[in-house]
């Protein structure tokens, strides 16, 4: 974090209005995105808000970086009367990503939505977007329990909406956005239960105001059940395993920019929330911890075998992503289940490091169907002569995600195993190492169909992806090579991250 | 304390939860659709009488609006357009839910163990943060409802954020469903409701009164039981009773679809443009208290209310009134988008795909 | 830039350089086949200034970044890498000559991407020589996984493709399970993975911990191929005779010793290998791959698949140097990787010769057949000499080195493997070269199917190698003294 | 027994929200299965009302002091109990549960509708509404 102190984004009086504007600035954006007459204007209002939200979370970042904790009370009211934003390392580093990945996809949107989406409604997919955005946003910046729930649903009624949008390339999308409607509105409203359990037992909402009391409380069957739900609830829209029956219909029907910026933040939203839960609010070393070394990472062990052998039989490319999405969800959890420094640093780690691999890839899967509708592994044969940027920003996240060096998936199983060692957990080693194994089985697959294969005859040929798509994408990949090569602005913020969380000491 | 009224009380409140179950199971037993529907409607009202028991009562006109009102057309608009048969029963796929809601109960049961007795006063949920908004409501906003003070500028950033909800339910259903009837439609022969004199004459009287209703209730929210979202509902009444009996058609001649896609979008706009103001004035995001500038505020005059001896917070007045309109706004227009979605695809031929 | 630095970069760039040239001029194999002879005969020389530099107590090294804290990308040169390199490039060169002879003289189709692989695969070598520490060479090593897996594939056909996968499989996966987290471990004890002399583990690192490592890294550098990851060795044999050359002589099995010989070295140290069990448990195993190995090649009448077996007992032998609690181990080691190297690669270039000329692959079909092939059988000849260790060859000498480490530090079974696996080696190597060149030649003895039989560029490869077989005899002092910072040998004395 | 008495209200509760993820999960019909959705919801609602309720209590619409209102309802209260628990007087139900199940209910019906056009759009593209039937023609398209 350090790196930050110095840096000065914005003048002084924005810096104390940057988290809110963080959040606001994309709900006003959507709102002016629905208002746009065409969809140019709502791409262009698109991406400037998108760019906003990142120069005001960078603002943020640096703000932690001086502070180590903002705080922002919304209406005027001190909590735990009025809502407040609470940005520790870790909500910073989120913001950091999504918005970043925020704008990145708002960039690519501009050519990929125009094969996926009726032109008429790009501006109400473009407000749709960026309620999302907003919504994650708010997820990770708020202090208030209730109000992440509010925040919880703003980012998944926009997200329902356009997984179904997706009907247009494949009417699979529909039945997967119900399924992920119902899937995540019963998850928020588990949230929500163990919300009120919490709140029934401590008569707060305010996060610090929770953790304050739960602390005097002590062990409590409401405060325990609560949790229980919390996670329960958030492990849906997390994917953790066996609750992601949603994730792969919605990933392989969305349009290729939903699939992106689900991919990338979705699941790490609710992550986050889940890590501020445990760590945060619960007492450290209490309930919390024990609840998920006992049933977390165990559930979580359990995505990255089962998951990636899947992924390993599965035939359509995109849900070969999804089921990985969901292995890795578990690695990212069996670090954080750790519950050391080093664990849960690696956990971050590896978090900012899934969400850069897998938009990257999804974002390559966009763009090389933009000119072939190509699905499944037997369609992808021979992409990578046909359009070779494409298939090469496709091949670096798949690396990357594979855990090839000098990629930041490397840096990430490396950080993890390092993490499990110094904790002593060595089931935790074996079962990266398997799972690692695993995925490169299935990204091996993936990769062999596009270079080493010929195209099927009869196959219609491929064509390099618009200026504009590639970009965006290229830039994604980069960034898994760069932070691979040099890891110390990821490093440094989950490692703050980490010691904002549980301290230094173990 | 007086035992009896609180026996009373509680006799009702039983009575009524043990309805509530009935009903529940009724939804859970019958196998029409329409009758699940209905009762859902039942459930709703018997379930806004409970909550006037429990002094809930902008809650109880909600759930009345929402939950008896607009859930059931909602539902019952979809039912008329994807024409279910009945539903069918497999005792065999019931079997892994039961085992799983008896899981989860058993453990509910055990949480709510953990919780201070019914009613109790003294309980952390209604001691520590809810007493405080009851004994600052009069200084910090200083109007009568304190769910509204609460709703509108303690907890108003949730409010925003249910605003954007909606909103974005508006969103979804329009990309769903499309915005109302194509213009490259042709028009339908005989409008419905074209002979029924009763009808129109009643309707034209009711809409003006359904809209003066529904102001009545935005303004009344400071005071009593109302606020923008059940005014924004009634509001949204008028055009759906005008569509009902003058045809989809007029109506959107009258309230383009894309003019209310519009309206929804700029009440998100209002509630936080009132955020931003107050930013610009230096306070925080949705600081009434910086509504006005000083010198702005000193302007008003102090009877405006017509109570020049009572103290009043002018800019949570008007900030909570702003935003109540933003709701108002953003709601009553995102039901029509609604209706309009709903109703639209119902003069096109169901089954075909688009 | 100092020059060692330099010299690091045209190690590295050279390799990499010609892959992109052959990439770019692909279509005139002329053009190709020239910069790339070219290439080779510059990298011999820079890796030779290298090894003088290295011998003269100054070893180049260069950082190139530095992901994370005690995770660094870097080279540095110590005597085995040094050692190593020299090896690889100059029968790199060979190979290639062999190579172009042998593809032309093949016709074999998609030349481009073949020479293109070589080349990287030489670029993951060269990387694996240099590395100062394991994350490099980690990554060296993988490239070169990748890099050779196109070239075993070569054929395309389903055999090949599942050979690719056998090969794939067994050496990332043991990559990935075994040897990353051996790693890992190594940084998270010691905050680095740099090699060190005398060993990075700190002496007292806790024998629970330091056995699994071992065991992990050493299992995990599954290209030494010890039993059970050998499978992917004779898999490989589908590939052409230039590639086995490769995988068996320069590149792959020699990487995979050569990293168990430097995590020995640098990371252990004589001193913690001498107090781990572990280290004997390799022992054993290793012998029983020593011995089983030699019985397989027996079995093989298919010359290839018996040079392969014969090359899995073989690189047990170094595998085993690096486990003696004994320093000379080392050296030992070491020099045998270069003998082995030299010999097989000679025996490699035989057997593609031979095929190439007259279309036979089994040894029972090559009765008789010296009599028109002279040269390669002589060849074969002495190269078998020096992989079963007697003179005049260089084998004799690491032998001899090996087995009297080997009872120097009371490993009996050890040396008895090694000792059991050399008289069976006479028994599968001796045969095909005598049985060629003096039996009686009968009808089955196989015709040219080529005209001109063996190739020039691949005849005149397999006799330089040859001649290095026996130059290493005279030649084994100068390595013996340029390891000795391993650890102290003397040919005299320890020769009988 | 007198734990049921107690908490009488919150073990109703549980049972309608069970009801309504039952019949969430048991049915195929994805209107149905709205309606169970619908039914969870609203139930989890009545537990924060619960929660908020105070003995005695009145809606949290300021009553002045004073008022006739105020005294009428404080005669049927102990006057201690009033003392500690009363604000000015006036014993209030907690007004913070009430704002937040708004909020819940506002995105009960939110989700409803979005869930209910993608469920006629299921129907337009897939010509029912029965998840099993659905499934049916998934398994039939290519590439599955």
């Amino acid at each position: 974090m350090t790196l930050f102190e110095a840096i000065y984004v914005t003048p002084p009086a924005l810096t104390a209005q940057a988290p809110i504007l963080v959040v606001a600035g994309p709900l006003i954006g959507a709102s002016a995105a629905a208002l746009s007459p065409g969809a140019r204007t709502a791409w262009m209002v698109s991406v400037l808000t998108a760019a906003f939200a990142l120069w005001m979370s960078v603002a943020v970042v640096t703000e932690v970086a001086r502070e180590g904790v903002v705080d922002y009370a919304l209406g005027g009211f001190a909590p735990p009367l009025g809502i407040a934003l609470r940005i520790d390392a870790l909500g910073a580093t989120l913001a950091l990503l999504i918005a970043s990945v925020g704008l990145l996809g708002a960039l690519y949107s501009g050519h990929a939505l125009s094969s996926e989406v009726y032109p008429g409604k790009h501006g109400l997919f473009q407000a749709g977007y960026l309620l999302c955005l907003a919504g994650f946003l708010g997820l990770v910046f708020t202090g208030d329990a209730f109000n992440a729930f509010v925040f919880l649903e703003v980012s998944s009624i926009g997200t329902y909406a356009l997984v179904a949008v997706g009907e247009a390339r494949d009417r699979r999308a529909l039945p997967a956005a119900f399924n992920y409607l119902i899937f995540g509105t019963v998850g928020a409203t588990f949230y929500v239960l163990g919300v009120g359990f919490l709140y029934g037992a401590t008569g707060t909402l305010n996060l610090v105001d929770m953790s304050v009391r739960l602390a005097a409380l002590g062990d409590n069957f409401a405060v325990q059940a609560g949790l229980a739900f919390i996670v329960a609830g958030l492990g849906v829209k997390a994917a953790i395993f066996p609750l992601h029956g949603w994730l792969p219909g919605a990933y392989a029907g969305a349009p290729s920019l939903v699939s992106v910026f689900l991919a990338a933040t979705a699941t790490k939203s609710a992550i986050y929330l889940i890590v501020r839960f445990v760590f945060d609010v619960f007492p450290t070393g209490g309930f919390g911890q024990t609840f998920l070394a006992l049933i977390v990472a165990p559930l979580a062990a359990a995505a990255a075998i089962v998951c990636s052998v899947q992924a390993i039989f599965e035939k359509e490319v995109r849900r070969i992503l999804a089921f990985s999405s969901v292995a890795q969800v578990g690695f990212i959890m069996l670090g954080i289940s750790l519950a050391t420094t080093g664990g849960l640093s690696a956990g971050v780690f590896y978090l900012v490091a899934h969400a850069l691999m897998k938009g990257a890839l999804f974002m390559g899967v966009g763009a090389l169907a933009i000119s072939v509708k190509a699905r499944t592994v037997e369609e992808f044969y021979g992409l990578g002569r046909e359009a070779p940027w494409s298939a090469a920003a496709f091949a670096v996240g798949a690396a990357s995600l594979a855990g090839v060096p000098l990629t930041m998936g490397f840096l990430a199983k490396w950080s993890l195993i390092a993490g499990a060692l110094e904790a002593g957990a060595l089931w935790v080693v074996a079962t990266l190492a398997v799972g690692s194994l695993l995925t490169l089985v299935y990204v091996g697959r993936l990769l062999e169909a596009m270079f080493f294969r010929a195209p099927l005859p009869g196959a219609t040929r491929a064509h390099e992806a618009p200026f504009g798509v590639l970009v965006p994408l290229l830039v994604m990949a980069g960034l898994s090579v760069w932070f691979g090569v040099d890891s110390s602005l990821p490093e440094s913020l989950s490692r703050a991250s980490a010691t904002g969380l549980i301290g230094s000491a173990r | 304390m007086n035992a009896i009224a609180l026996e009373a009380s509680f006799a009702l409140n039983v009575a009524l939860l043990l309805m509530l179950v009935a009903i529940a199971a009724a939804i859970a037993w019958t196998r029409s659709l329409v009758a699940a529907i209905l009762l859902m409607g039942v459930y709703s009202l018997a379930s806004a009488v409970w909550l006037v028991v429990m002094d809930a009562a902008d809650v109880a006109f909600t759930e009345a609006v929402v939950g008896a009102g607009v859930s059931t057309v909602v539902l019952l608009g979809a039912t008329l357009l994807v024409r279910p048969g009945p539903v069918r029963v497999d005792w065999r796929r019931a079997i892994a839910p039961a085992v799983l809601v008896v899981g989860v109960g058993a453990l509910l049961v055990l949480a709510v163990s953990g919780l201070a007795s019914f009613g109790d006063p003294s309980s952390p949920a209604n001691a520590h943060v809810g007493r405080s908004y009851l004994v600052e409501t009069p200084n910090d906003i200083g109007i009568p409802n304190v769910v509204t003070a609460v709703l509108a500028s303690y907890r108003g950033f949730d409010t925003l954020g249910e605003t954007v909800v909606i909103f974005a339910a508006g969103i979804g259903v329009a990309l769903m469903l499309g915005f109302g009837p194509r213009s490259s439609l042709p028009q339908p022969p005989v409008q419905p409701g074209e002979h029924h004199v009763v009808l129109r004459v009643t309707a034209r009287l009711l809409i003006p009164l359904i809209i003066l209703f529904a102001f009545y209730v935005l303004f009344h929210g400071d005071l009593g039981a109302g606020g923008g979202f059940q005014a924004g509902v009634i509001l949204a009444v008028a055009p759906i009773l005008h569509a009902l009996v003058f045809g989809l058609h007029a109506t959107t001649a009258a309230i383009p679809a894309g003019f209310v896609r519009g309206v929804a979008a700029l009440g998100v706009l209002v509630f936080a443009g009132v955020g931003v103001v107050c930013m610009a004035n230096g306070g925080g995001f949705l600081d009434y208290d910086r509504l006005f500038m000083p010198r702005v505020e000193a302007m008003i005059p102090p009877g405006l209310l017509g109570d020049p001896t009572h103290s009043h917070n002018w800019g949570q007045h008007f900030g909570i009134l702003l935003v109540e309109v933003g709701v108002l706004l953003t709601v009553s227009s995102t039901m029509v988008t609604i209706f309009y979605g709903f109703a639209g695809r119902a003069t096109h031929d169901v089954g075909s795909a688009r | 830039m100092t020059v060692g630095e330099l010299l690091i970069l045209l190690a590295l760039g050279l390799p990499l350089f010609a892959a992109l040239v052959t990439f770019a001029v692909g279509r005139m194999p002329d053009v190709r086949e020239t910069l790339m002879l070219v290439a080779c005969i510059a990298l011999c020389i820079i890796t030779m200034s290298i090894f003088v530099r290295a011998g003269a107590g100054d070893p180049p090294e260069m950082m190139i970044a530095q992901p994370m804290a005690g995770l660094e990308f870097a080279f540095r040169i110590e005597p085995l890498g040094a050692l190593f390199g020299v090896m690889a490039s100059v029968l790199w060169a060979i190979n290639s000559l062999f190579s172009i002879g042998y593809m032309r003289g093949k016709r074999e189709p998609s030349q481009t991407r073949f020479y293109m692989c070589f080349s990287l695969a030489m670029f993951g070598v060269m990387g694996i020589a240099m590395a100062a520490n394991l994350f490099t060479l980690f990554v060296f090593y993988e490239i070169l996984t990748l890099a050779t897996y196109p070239l075993v594939t070569h054929k395309g056909d389903a055999a090949a493709r599942r050979a690719g996968r056998i090969y794939l499989g067994t050496l990332v996966g043991a990559s990935v399970v075994l040897f990353v987290p051996g790693i890992i471990g190594v940084a998270s004890i010691a905050g680095s993975t740099t090699f060190t002399p005398g060993g990075l583990l700190p002496g007292g690192t806790d024998p629970a911990i330091g056995n699994m490592l071992l065991l992990l890294l050493v299992f995990g550098a599954a290209k030494a191929a010890l039993i059970p990851l050998h499978g992917w060795l004779p898999a490989a044999m589908v590939a052409p005779a230039p590639v086995s050359a490769l995988l068996h002589a320069v590149a792959v099995v020699k990487a995979g010793v050569f990293t168990i010989l430097k995590v020995s070295a640098y990371i252990f140290g004589p001193e913690l290998i001498t107090a781990l069990p572990a280290a004997t448990w390799v022992l054993w195993v290793a012998a029983a791959t020593i011995v089983i190995a030699s019985l397989v090649a027996l079995s093989k009448d298919d010359l290839k698949a018996r040079l392969a077996w014969s090359t899995v007992g073989q690189l047990a032998y170094i595998s085993s140097a690096a486990m003696l609690p004994f320093a000379t181990g080392l050296a030992a080691g070491g020099m045998h990787m270069v003998v082995h190297a030299v010999a097989k690669i000679t025996l490699f270039m035989c057997a593609g010769a031979i095929y190439v000329a007259t279309g036979v692959t089994r040894v029972s079909q090559m009765a008789g057949a010296g009599r028109r092939m002279p040269v390669v059988f002589t060849l074969f000849l002495i190269a078998s000499l020096s992989l079963i260790g007697l003179p005049p060859t260089a084998g004799m000498w690491s032998k001899l080195l090996l087995v009297n480490a080997s009872f120097g530090s009371g490993e009996w079974a050890t040396a008895a493997a090694m000792i059991a696996s050399s008289l069976l080696s006479i028994g599968y190597l001796l045969p095909v070269a005598f049985r060629a060149l003096f039996a009686p030649p009968t009808s089955l003895a196989p015709d040219f199917v080529r005209p001109g039989g063996t190739p020039g560029p691949a005849l005149v490869a397999a006799i330089l190698t040859g001649i290095g077989c026996i130059g290493l005899f005279t030649g084994a002092e100068y390595i013996a003294d340029y390891l000795e910072p391993l650890g102290a040998i003397t040919l005299l004395e320890t020769a009988p | 027994m007198n734990f049921v008495v107690t908490h009488f209200n919150y073990l109703a509760v549980i049972v309608l929200m069970m009801t309504g993820l039952y019949v969430l999960f048991a049915t195929g019909n994805l209107i149905k299965r709205m309606i169970g959705l619908a039914l969870f919801q609203t139930s989890t609602a009545l537990l924060y009302i619960s929660l908020g309720k105070v003995a005695g209590g009145t809606a949290a619409i300021k009553i002045y002091p004073d008022s006739p209102e105020a005294q009428a309802l404080a005669a049927q209260l102990d006057p201690a109990y009033v003392a500690q628990f009363g604000v000015s007087g006036v014993v209030y139900s907690n007004p913070l549960p009430h704002v937040l199940i708004l909020t819940a209910i506002v995105v009960g019906v939110a989700t409803l509708a979005v869930g209910l056009s993608i469920a006629v759009r299921i129907r337009e593209a897939y010509g029912t509404i029965e998840a099993d039937e659905i499934e049916a023609v998934r398994a039939r398209e290519p590439g599955e």
